[in-house]
């Protein structure tokens, strides 16, 4: 299992997309954040994938927290690196 | 225990991952089941390494906090010479082998080859890149 | 002043520094007294969102800025409604009152400015 | 060396500096015996392209570095068919002999390695 | 009349796409000049728009000239300047 | 005769639009029907300015190109020095200024605010950005 450090907002040409495996997890961080706009590509994404985002990121952009993202902290996310086998950073 | 080593390759000031990679760079030090390696600047990472930023009062300084990172929890701070050199980061040696006057490393930071990032990985359980 | 700018915007904020460059732009124009227009496409539509609080990723608050655009006579703002809508962003979301214009709407508008400068 | 480490590359060459530091890294690794995979995707496919003359640009050649890695020792190059069909680039265009992989068997090669490094 | 100034590749959310008007020159630079290879989207563009490429970077990169786009020098592009009422980048 | 500005807002290393910035001012200083009123570097373009940028000896130095353009042409070369100060550019007067001893600007740039943006553009028929 790998987490995803996705750092580019969801788009259909965005790269990451086509190399995802089940149950990897993603992290959506910079840019990325403002994915949680996208309900419905969120949704899909959700499906086969545990989804977070920083707590202080939906902070400082403006944003809310959706059904099914798990918000972290910098602790979390250390602790999600071990827990995955994995990091790659889009 | 997990150990952790860090590559960065984006700039301090025109992205925000250097920003999230110190944060997250301090949460590994401050953690009990977790060891921070060391820390690479590579590629355009290498700009954290700038002694010469200077940032707005209002704006965090990340470099501030690559320094804090390296003095007040040892953790070995390299930078790629090539990289640097490429992008107007030298050390007092580099400038000096080029003939140039001045210098522009940060003291916290250690001027290596490759080989180092590769003892680095070589250590870590997991890689994170910012 | 005679010649006219219009300032592109394309990028989110944070990410880089150009929200706050492009700002800075405007504001000496504003000064100078020559005529500038302040363009939001794309990703650049996500420095409008309201609610932003800069200083939990210790970053400058670019948004407080823009809200005071008014105060310096600068008036013609323009956003992308193709670029709001793409992105999930409904007009009620933005912290500034701009004129949301159509595509087509908004390359006429652009095409009556001298120059083009984008961020 | 017990580690290993993908390399993934995802930019063009000429625009970024990473297509030569990411083979700078690809060849220090080698030199250091560990091991170590090379992949391109996205638009890191224009980097195979034949026939590339970076001196018109007065920049490095990249690829005949490319070209030099089996003298290296490092066979584990993968790329992305997907990737080169949506730039219209098919294989025998290639400056160099890889594995041409579809997404899905790419995605399992590259889970295989203990690190990655994206360029 | 608009001079765009493409410095991506050619793909459905390339900004520019959006916000061109009948006549607007394309010159197609950088990342841009990939675009040559994608001769349907190319086609596409070419019935509303003049496109031009740099000779060099054609050498460059391994690309090869397709019909109707002009192969230009950056004393050419000094002229199209000119020719054209606004420059914009993207 | 058309009078022409350039503004460069790309890096030098990372990008490739400032070398095609280079090429392109030299065309135009040598068009009989043009004239450079001048290049403004801002955003991450303030790094051509970089007087210790090192480049290798098979890659071209861009830097080299402003400066023969500013040498042999006389083309005024503005550097924003908000944005320069900010990525590590610092004029010997700015380092002084931030008790800072070592400093980084080119000679052949001239450090200056956004004022002398607004009056080349207002000089200029036509603003070219890279």
């Amino acid at each position: 299992m790998t987490l995803h450090i996705m750092t580019q907002r969801l788009t259909k040409d965005y790269l990451a997309l086509s190399y995802l495996k089940p149950n990897d997890g993603l992290l959506f961080i910079g840019d990325g954040s403002y994915s949680l706009l996208l309900e419905e590509q969120m949704a899909t994404l959700q499906q086969n994938h545990a989804c977070y985002v920083l707590t202080q990121e939906i902070a400082a952009k403006g944003l809310q927290l959706i059904d099914g993202v798990t918000a972290i902290s910098y602790d979390n996310w250390v602790d999600l690196t071990s827990q995955y086998k994995q990091t790659v950073t889009w | 225990m997990s150990s952790i080593s860090i590559i960065v390759t984006s700039p301090p000031y025109d992205s925000q991952m250097s920003y999230h990679a110190a944060q997250y760079a301090k949460a590994v030090v401050n953690s009990d089941n977790h060891q921070l390696k060391g820390v690479f600047f590579y590629g355009s990472g290498v700009l954290n390494t700038n002694a010469l930023n200077l940032t707005l009062t209002d704006i965090h300084n990340v470099c501030d906090q690559w320094k804090m990172l390296a003095r007040d929890h040892q953790v070995p701070m390299y930078v790629c010479v090539t990289a640097a050199n490429a992008r107007g980061v030298l050390s007092k040696q580099d400038a000096s082998d080029a003939d140039i006057e001045q210098y522009s490393l940060a003291e916290w930071a250690i001027s290596c080859g490759l080989g180092e990032w590769v003892a680095l990985s070589e250590d870590a359980d997991r890689v994170v890149q910012f | 002043m005679s010649k006219s700018t219009a300032i592109l915007n394309t990028k989110a904020p944070f990410s880089t520094a150009t929200g706050k460059e492009s700002l800075d732009l405007v504001l000496a124009m504003g000064t100078f007294e020559q005529s500038v227009g302040l363009f939001f496409v794309g990703d650049g539509v996500f420095q409008l969102l309201q609610g932003q609080k800069a200083s939990n990723l210790d970053a400058k608050e670019v948004a407080k800025t823009l809200q005071a655009l008014p105060f310096y006579d600068i008036d013609d703002v323009f956003v992308c409604q193709k670029s709001l809508e793409e992105r999930g962003i409904n007009g009620a979301q933005l912290c500034l009152s701009v004129e949301v214009l159509p595509s087509d709407e908004l390359t006429m508008k652009l095409s009556q400015y001298d120059h083009v400068v984008t961020f």
